[in-house]
Formats: structure tokens, sequence, C-alpha cells
């Protein structure tokens, strides 16, 4: 129910490359595909996943400046805000920020954002101001990956000391 | 006004029976064990650090196979073997377990094929120096046997 | 009651609560500007334990990071242990025995009373109270001796595997269970006498530290934090996951927005898992408890998965991202406190400093938990 | 008995001394009633029953330096715990234990007991203002006008009894009192004023005695879980050792004023051999009330302690004062 409003809802961000049946294949495919051929990175688009093998529902890939919109459409859906982290794609040279969101009713919906990074130039909008609990993700995020967060209003370490200048999760980081 | 007495009477019962329950309590026996002077029994399946398992002879079961050093998370275990002239297994020359390390998670057991792990009962386990817990397993195994 | 106060002064002055303080349970530091006994602006600072447990499983293969689990919520760690077994079995493909799945759930509800009832007897302290804790461990030392008998540990246990268990219960596990959850029920009605009815307790917690829906949305809060406001979600039920759907039990649910709601959402959850441990030893099926056929080394195909438990603290989830090698490519561990400890700064302006804590304290923090 | 220097000398020696002992061995029987109460054995390694505990308590606290935070105000840091400590000792001076065991009795020992308790809070005032530390800073003004707002039901009680007996007198109230325990200001049936609302009396009584020595469930002055340790949270060695020593003589003291006002003194609820082992009895029995309380109830918060008084105890001691005096009247 909830899961067809958002994805129509997310649909309007996307408004060149509408889902195509092949998107949903590929990723089924990539279950048994040969470990060794190098992924390539994917194409921003809605995919919808199984939920009974990945966990969540729906699968948003946006760009940079998206972000706020994709967001905004989440929570006016009342969705909840369960974290926001980072993924390290070194071979693409790209790094990969998550948003999970979920609600809390009982029509399960679990629906992730996320947005590829180039991995110098890593910047994307802040999202504090609409969910004002993504304050301390943000932060984690900018510490762990070096992922700037523009308008964040307090970015400085947070699990890290105060003066870190280091990205511990990034690929290429060695203790 | 009503409220407010009932409020002050249903207040004052609410710390009478508070105060009843404490009082029960004041006169059950204690239920504590004072510990140095006496002690509970372990648990069959308490997991302390691990000992090694001895054969008949008096020699340990392990077989050098390294299974465990390779399935510690932490990297505690270093063990080391030789292999005799004329025998077909090696023996174990070298067990020590770096015990500042290990977080008793028991994968050394559980990877042992050989049956030469087991868990050992110990828990007092106290000491202001560091060496003090670099446990060498086999020579803890000679004592055993002296 | 603590409704914000209009401010006599511009004269604040900063108190720093911690990083050792009796009230934090831990290494957890507010920063907190003060006008006199009010709270003006807080700002919470963590991180004191952090210790990494991400990059641990980038760099560990998948049985070696199992132990880590319990290592990040020393209270209720089986429920931790739970989500990260669960997500890896479901990317690798790994069947789990129904028995198995039984006694996981036996297991976490078991470690879920531990937790609230430590929680219980810590809150109760942090209002002044000492008896409770000392009861409230009693109680709970029976948890420990029965989870000890089984997995061989108190408090970090390393009990799940991939598609099963350490080790099988066995009778004398199950005969003290049943024997406990009398015992707890009516050490339950003693605490509810001793510390729910209490004049003074109440009049500390009704209507102190308000917490609305949208805030709860907005940040991100789950467990009796989200429940307390009149949020009906529990992950065991809105998301039903292992056997949690084969057993009856209610999800407590108060309206009252403040830290009684939340005080009471937890008591009747100790009940509820009673209940549901009780259903579990009744059902207990007979088999094996590790699969049949298990892959010697785990690799899950390529792909992310997540995987969201309720833990004694509320919505944990695991986020599992595979490039098919060892070791896991990226896992990131969502900690239902870290978000239920960040709506402390904005909830606790103009609070008093003694409302404040207590209203920390119905947050149930672990901290290291938080750190991660 | 005239007075003499040596009276003096022998009557301040001998209440310090009971003030010493009773605080060593109540710290004693605190911790080891908490730990019955717990279900815990408590103190039981150093002597039979532990009861060698307190004196190496005291040995161990005299041996440990007296530090002094940077920036403390150091007179007012090393005479608060005197302070505390003297209007304790002074009280016990005109306490009167039974007919001839009281060093000093005064025809106004009622004022004079008000007057030192009343100044007990301005030690811990200055422990807290001069230890330089915010926390020690917020608990004495808390125990400060925690003090304020107990005084005034405390001795609006306490006139309503002194109206009964007709004089400041301590030892004129015990007198009043004398025969059985009907003649008791707790629930005086045979007493002068024949008033049944008394036991209210008694209960704002001991609940204010409660509040002004800093117990719990009104400990707000040291609140632990809030205040780290409260006004002496700088204090270690003896200047701790006196302010738990000062804690534990005013529970005496309150204990015996309630004991003096309320339960007849010193004599035999049936008014058999009085003297006294009765005031002792009952003096230890209302201590060990105080130590049941405190390890059954949490703390109340400022604002809670605040309207206990202010809401519920001072309109109704005022009430139980005009019937009182109307009761007298009548009668």
């Amino acid at each position: 129910m909830i899961c067809e409003k958002t994805k129509l809802a997310l649909q309007t961000l996307f408004p060149k490359a509408a889902p195509t049946a092949s998107d949903v294949t590929i990723d089924t495919d990539a279950r048994e595909k040969d470990k060794k051929k190098k992924i390539e990175p994917r194409q921003n688009g809605l995919v919808e996943r199984d939920y009974a093998i990945h966990g969540y529902h729906l699968d948003a890939q946006v760009a940079a400046g998206q972000i706020i919109e994709a967001v905004t459409i989440l929570d006016e859906a009342e969705f909840f805000i369960e974290a926001i982290t980072g993924v390290d794609w070194i071979k693409d040279n790209q790094l990969e920020v998550v948003y999970d969101f979920c609600r809390y009713d009982f029509d399960l919906c679990r629906v992730v954002i996320r947005t590829r990074l180039d991995r110098n130039a890593a910047e994307v909008p802040t999202i504090t101001d609409i969910y004002a609990g993504a304050n301390w993700h943000e932060r984690e995020t900018h510490e762990f990956f070096g992922i700037k967060f523009l308008g964040h209003p307090n970015l400085i370490p947070l699990l890290l000391p105060e003066d870190a200048d280091f990205h511990p999760l990034l690929k290429d980081f060695k203790a | 006004m009503v409220a407010y007495f009932s409020e002050i009477f249903y207040g004052l019962i609410s710390l009478f029976q508070g105060m009843a329950i404490t009082f029960k309590e004041f006169i059950k026996p204690p239920v504590t064990v004072s510990y140095p002077y006496e002690t509970l029994p372990m648990c069959d399946r308490f997991r302390g650090h691990v000992e090694l398992i001895e054969n008949e002879d008096g020699k340990a079961n392990c077989v050098v196979c390294g299974l465990c050093a390779r399935a510690c998370p932490s990297g505690c275990i270093t063990l080391a073997g030789v292999k005799p002239e004329g025998e077909k297994k090696k023996v174990l020359t070298k067990y020590i377990l770096d015990f500042t390390r290990c977080s008793l998670c028991g994968s050394c057991v559980e990877s042992c094929n050989f049956n030469a792990l087991e868990f050992s009962k110990e828990y007092n386990l106290a000491s202001r120096r560091k060496e003090d817990f670099i446990f060498d397993l086999l020579g803890r195994l000679e004592d055993r046997n002296r | 009651m603590s409704s914000p106060i209009e401010l006599q002064s511009d004269e604040t002055f900063i108190l720093n609560v911690g990083p050792q303080h009796p009230a934090t349970h831990g290494v957890l530091r507010v920063k907190m500007e003060m006008n006199g006994e009010y709270i003006v602006e807080a700002e919470t600072v963590i991180g004191y334990i952090h210790r990494m447990h991400e990059k641990m499983g980038e760099l560990k293969t998948y049985p070696q990071y199992l132990m880590n689990l319990s290592r990040m919520d020393y209270l209720g760690a089986l429920g931790y242990s739970h989500g990260h077994v669960l997500v890896v079995e479901k990317a690798a493909g790994i069947e789990v025995p129904e028995r198995a799945e039984y006694i996981r759930a036996i297991m976490v509800e078991l470690n879920r009373v531990a937790s609230h009832l430590f929680w219980f007897g810590a809150f109760v302290m942090d209002l002044g109270g000492f008896s409770p804790l000392m009861y409230a461990l009693q109680d709970r030392e029976h948890i420990l001796d029965m989870l000890e008998a089984v997995t061989g540990s108190r408090l970090t246990y390393c009990y799940f595997r991939y598609g099963g268990l350490y080790n099988d219960v066995d009778d004398q596990f199950i005969e003290s269970a049943r024997k406990f959850i009398p015992r707890m029920r009516k050490s339950l009605k003693k605490y509810h006498t001793l510390v729910t009815g209490n004049i003074i307790f109440r009049k500390r917690l009704e209507g102190v530290a308000p917490l609305s829906k949208e805030t709860c949305r907005k940040y991100g809060a789950s467990s009796a934090v989200a429940r307390g406001s009149g949020i009906n979600f529990d992950v065991r039920k809105n998301e039903p996951y292992s056997v949690y759907p084969e057993f009856d039990f209610d999800v407590p649910v108060y309206h009252g927005c403040d830290s009684l709601a939340r005080y009471n959402v937890r008591m009747d959850e100790i009940e509820q898992s009673l209940r549901i441990i009780e259903q579990g030893l009744d059902k207990l099926p007979g088999g094996p408890i590790m699969p049949k056929k298990k892959p010697k080394i785990i690799k899950p195909p390529v792909g992310d998965y997540y995987q969201a438990v309720e833990t004694a603290r509320g919505s944990f989830g695991v986020r599992l991202v595979s490039d098919g090698g060892k070791t896991p490519y990226r896992l990131k561990l969502r900690s239902p406190t870290y978000s239920n400890m960040h709506l402390f700064d904005e909830s606790c302006r103009g609070m008093l400093i003694s409302d404040a804590l207590a209203f920390m304290g119905s947050l149930d923090l672990v901290i290291p938990e938080i750190d991660r | 008995m005239r007075l003499t220097l040596f009276n003096v000398v022998a009557a301040v020696i001998i209440a310090i001394a009971f003030a010493a002992v009773n605080a060593a061995y109540l710290v004693w029987a605190e911790r080891r009633g908490a730990a019955r109460i717990q279900r815990r054995p408590g103190p039981n390694i150093n002597g039979p029953f532990g009861l060698l505990q307190p004196p190496l308590d005291g040995i161990k606290l005299m041996a440990k330096q007296l530090t002094i935070p940077g920036g403390a105000d150091k007179v007012l840091f090393i005479a608060a715990p005197v302070l505390a400590m003297f209007p304790a000792i002074m009280s016990f001076v005109t306490i009167p234990f039974s007919e001839n065991i009281v060093a000093k009795n005064m025809n106004v020992g009622v004022l004079m007991i008000f007057a030192f308790a009343a100044l007990g809070s301005t030690s811990l005032l200055f422990a807290g203002w001069s230890s330089r530390n915010k926390y020690a800073m917020m608990a004495s003004i808390r125990a400060v006008s925690q003090t304020v707002a107990y005084e005034i039901p405390m001795l609006i009680t306490t006139i309503t009894v002194v109206m009964i007996a007709g004089s400041m007198d301590l030892m004129e109230i015990v007198h009043q009192q004398s025969g059985s325990f009907l003649h008791w200001n707790i629930f005086p049936l045979l007493g002068k004023s024949h008033n049944i609302l008394m036991p209210l009396s008694f209960l704002i009584f001991f609940t204010c005695t409660l509040a002004e020595t800093n117990r719990s469930p009104f400990d707000l002055g040291e609140a632990e879980s809030e205040l780290v340790a409260g006004f002496h949270t700088e204090y270690g060695s003896m200047g701790f050792g006196l302010f738990f020593m000062a804690e534990y003589a005013n529970i005496v003291i309150g204990s015996c004023m309630t004991t003096i006002l309320f339960l007849g003194g010193w004599g035999c609820p049936f008014g058999l051999f009085p003297g006294v082992w009765w005031f002792i009895l009952k003096l230890y029995l209302l201590i060990a009330t105080f130590i049941w309380i405190r390890w059954t109830f949490p703390r109340t918060t400022i604002y809670g302690l605040l309207n206990l008084s202010w809401k519920i105890l001072i309109p109704l001691s005022l009430f139980n004062l005009l019937l009182t005096a109307g009761l007298l009247k009548v009668f």
C-alpha cells in the first residue's frame, strides 16, 4: 500500500528513466553472476527489491542534488529515519551515502535512498532541516568517510577524537 | 479538594506499602555468597581460557594443524611443532596463548578437530603484570603432569 | 511540574555532566548550559569508548566477527547477535532448523528480561532508591545462571552461530526456566508495589519529559521511547522475523509520552517476554540445532542486505554490503540507543537537572552500544 | 546542680563523645540495616558483626590528606565542617534524657534547639559556596531553600505541642506527658487537648525532621545521582568525616526531639519504671525508621519537596494548630 504510494512519489524524481523491468532482473541475476566480473556502478533510478532477500522494499539511487527532494517525499509519508551511512567504492572511485528509512505502522515499507559521490569531492546537502535526528548520523558519516554535508550546523567529529583528521572507514585507510 | 486529600491519603498508603515490602525483605536471610571465603561451583560449560588436552601418555593431543590460530579473531594463539623422524604426526613444541587479547569466544575450541583444546574453569585471574597473561599452555600441561 | 520558566536573567553557567558522573552509567558527557537548576541548552558528547566495530567487521571473516556483537551491548547481548546472524543467514541463504530458532527466541527474551531488570534497578537508583536495584539484580542473577549454564558465559555471550547455535539446551535449563517464570511474576508484583505505586516515584515521573510522536519520528526513536509516546512500533510485530509470528504476545503502548509511560512500557514488556518464554518452552520442537548443509566458508553473494530486530533497547539494524568475499565489504550497525539518546539534547531544554537525569535514565542507555 | 567549669567541660566532652560514638555506630547500623533490606550481609569482616568497621573507617579518614581545591575560599572551606558539627553538639547540652541526665536544662530549650538547627544549614551553604564547585553550589542552595521551607511547618507543629504543655522547657513538656501512652502528645486521649488529629502533627514533624537532617527521601543536598555528592563533593579526609558525623548527630537530635515532643520522653507506655532506657529505646526505634525509610524510597525533587511543604504540610499544621487552640479553650 504505502510502498506503492511511495514508489510513485519517488518515481517523479526520475522523469526520464522510469524503472524498466530490466533493472529488477539485473539485480536478481546478480546473485548468480560471475563474481570475478567487475560490477558496473548502478545508474540513478528506483528499484523495487525482493524483501525476503534484501530486507527492504524500495531502493532509490538519486543524484546528490535530489537528496533533499527525495527525503522530503519520505518525510511527508511519515517515515522515520533509521540511519545514514556510507560505503566506499574505491574501485569506482566513488563514495556512496545510504539513507535508511522505515515507518512506524504495520504497513511495512523500508526505503533506502542512496547517492553516489565522487571520491575526491564528496559533498551532499544535509537533511538535518528535515530530520533533526540526521544530525549525529551525518556527523558520523562525515568523520568515517570524509563526506561533507553542506549546511550541517555542527560538522565536527562525533565518535572519534575532536581533532581527528582521518577517515577510518575508507578502504585505503591504514591505521 | 477531594482530590487533594485522596492524594495525600493514597500517597501515604503507598509509602507504607513500600515500607512493608522492605521490612519483609529485612527479615529474610541474605542471598549473597561472601566471595573470597565461599565460592560457587562453576557450571560445566563455563568458557574460561583454553587449555590443552592430554592423551594417555601425558602428551598433548594437538597435531599442530594451526586451525585454532587461524580461527582466532584476535590472533592470540601462536603455536609451533616439529615432525620427529619416523613419526606420522607433528609434535607440539610451543603453544602460547596471549590472554590479554583473548575475548573468550571459543572459536579455537570449536575449530579443533583433534580434541586437543578445552576450556578451563579458572576465573581468578588477576595480576599487575601483562606478562602473566601470556600463557604457555604446553608448560602448564607439563606442570599439571608433574 | 517542570514547565520551562521565563529566564530571570541571562546569567548562565556551563555544567559538565560526565564523562564520569553517577547518572550517566558509563562514559557519557553532557555539556549543559544552566540557568540555576534549569537547563537552557544541552550538548551530548559521545564517543568515549568508541571501538570501531564497523571497521572490525570489514577486517574479520564472518565467523570471527560473531563475538563482537555481544560487546556492543553488554546487558542485552543476545539480541544484537541475533540481528547479525539473521542478516548473514539471509544473505548467504542458510536455512536455520526450527529448534534453533525457538531456542534463539527464548534466549533473546530471557536476555531482554535480564536487561530490563537491570534497567529497572538502575533507573530507580537514578531517582535515589537503592534497594530495588538489589532486588532486580537478584532476579537477574537467576537468568544469568541459566544463560551461563547453556552458553558458557554470563554477559558477553557468543552463542548464536550462522545457521544455528553453539550448543543445545538441556532439560535442566528448561526446568529452571519454567521455575523462573512464576518467580519473576511474583517479583514483578513486588516491584509494582514497592516502586510503581510509590507516590514519590510517580510524582517524579508523571508529566516529566514529554516526547511527542513527531519528535520520536524525526529522531528515529524506537523501543519504549517510541512506545511510551503512543507509537505502536515493535519490530517483532511490525516486521516479524525468526519465529516471533508463532508467539502470542502484546506490545505495550502507553500514551502518556512522559517518563512514567516509558517506565510502564518496559515493566509490561517483562511480562510479555515471560509469556513468549513460556510459549517457547511449550512449543520447543525437537531436532538438530545446526543445519545439515552449511557452506564451509561463508561468502554471501554480491548485494546489500538489511535486517532489523527488536533488542532490549529498540530497533537494531544491520546493513551488510557484500562483495562476495570472505569478509563483509561494509557492515553498518544501526544502534537504537544512538537515536534515542540523540533526542535528549533537544528535549531536555527547560527541564530541571533532576528531571533531565530521570529522563536520561528512562531512555535506557548503554554507552558502549551508542559508541560502538 | 551548680554551674561550675568542671560541669561544663564534662558536659561538652560527654556530648561530643555521645555524638561521635552515635555517628560512628549509626553508620554501622545503617550499613548493616541497608544490607539486610537488600538481602546482603553488610560489613562483617572486621570484628564480630563487623563492629570494628566504624573505628577503622575513622582511622582511614583521619589518615587521609585534606585537599583544598584551587580557588576555594580556604577559611570557609575548613570552617564549614566544624560549623556543621558545632550546633549538633551544642544541641545535646539541653536535651533531657531522663529526670536527672541533662547537661543544662533551660526554660527555653525548644527555642535553643531550633536556633541551632537553623544554624546547621549555614554550614552547608559555606561548604558549597567555598569549595568552588558548581555541583556543590547547587546542592547548598537546595539545602538552604529546603531548610527554610521545612522550618515553618516544623515550628508550627512544635508550637502546637508547646501550647499544650504551656512551656518551652523540654523537661516540663515531658512531665506533662507522664502517665500511660494515652497521655503522649502523639495521641493524647487522656492528655490536655484531646486532639485526635495529633498523629498528623507527629507525621508532619517527622517528615520535617527528615527534611531538616537532609535524609532520604529529602536528601537533595547530596542527591548523588544528580549532584555527584552534593555540598561535600570536594571534601575528603576528616572534613568529609565531620559532615558525616554531623548528619548522624542531627538525626539523633531530630529523633530526641520527636521523642520528647510526641512520645513522652523517658516515660513508659504503661506508666511503669520511667527512666532513660525508655528514652533510648524510643530514640533508636525512631532512628531505625530513618534508616528504613532511606532504603525504601526514591528521592523527591526540589519542586516536589517545596510543593509538599507549602501545599500540604504548612496548611495542615496550621489547621491543627488552630484546632488545638480551640480544643484547649473548650476543655
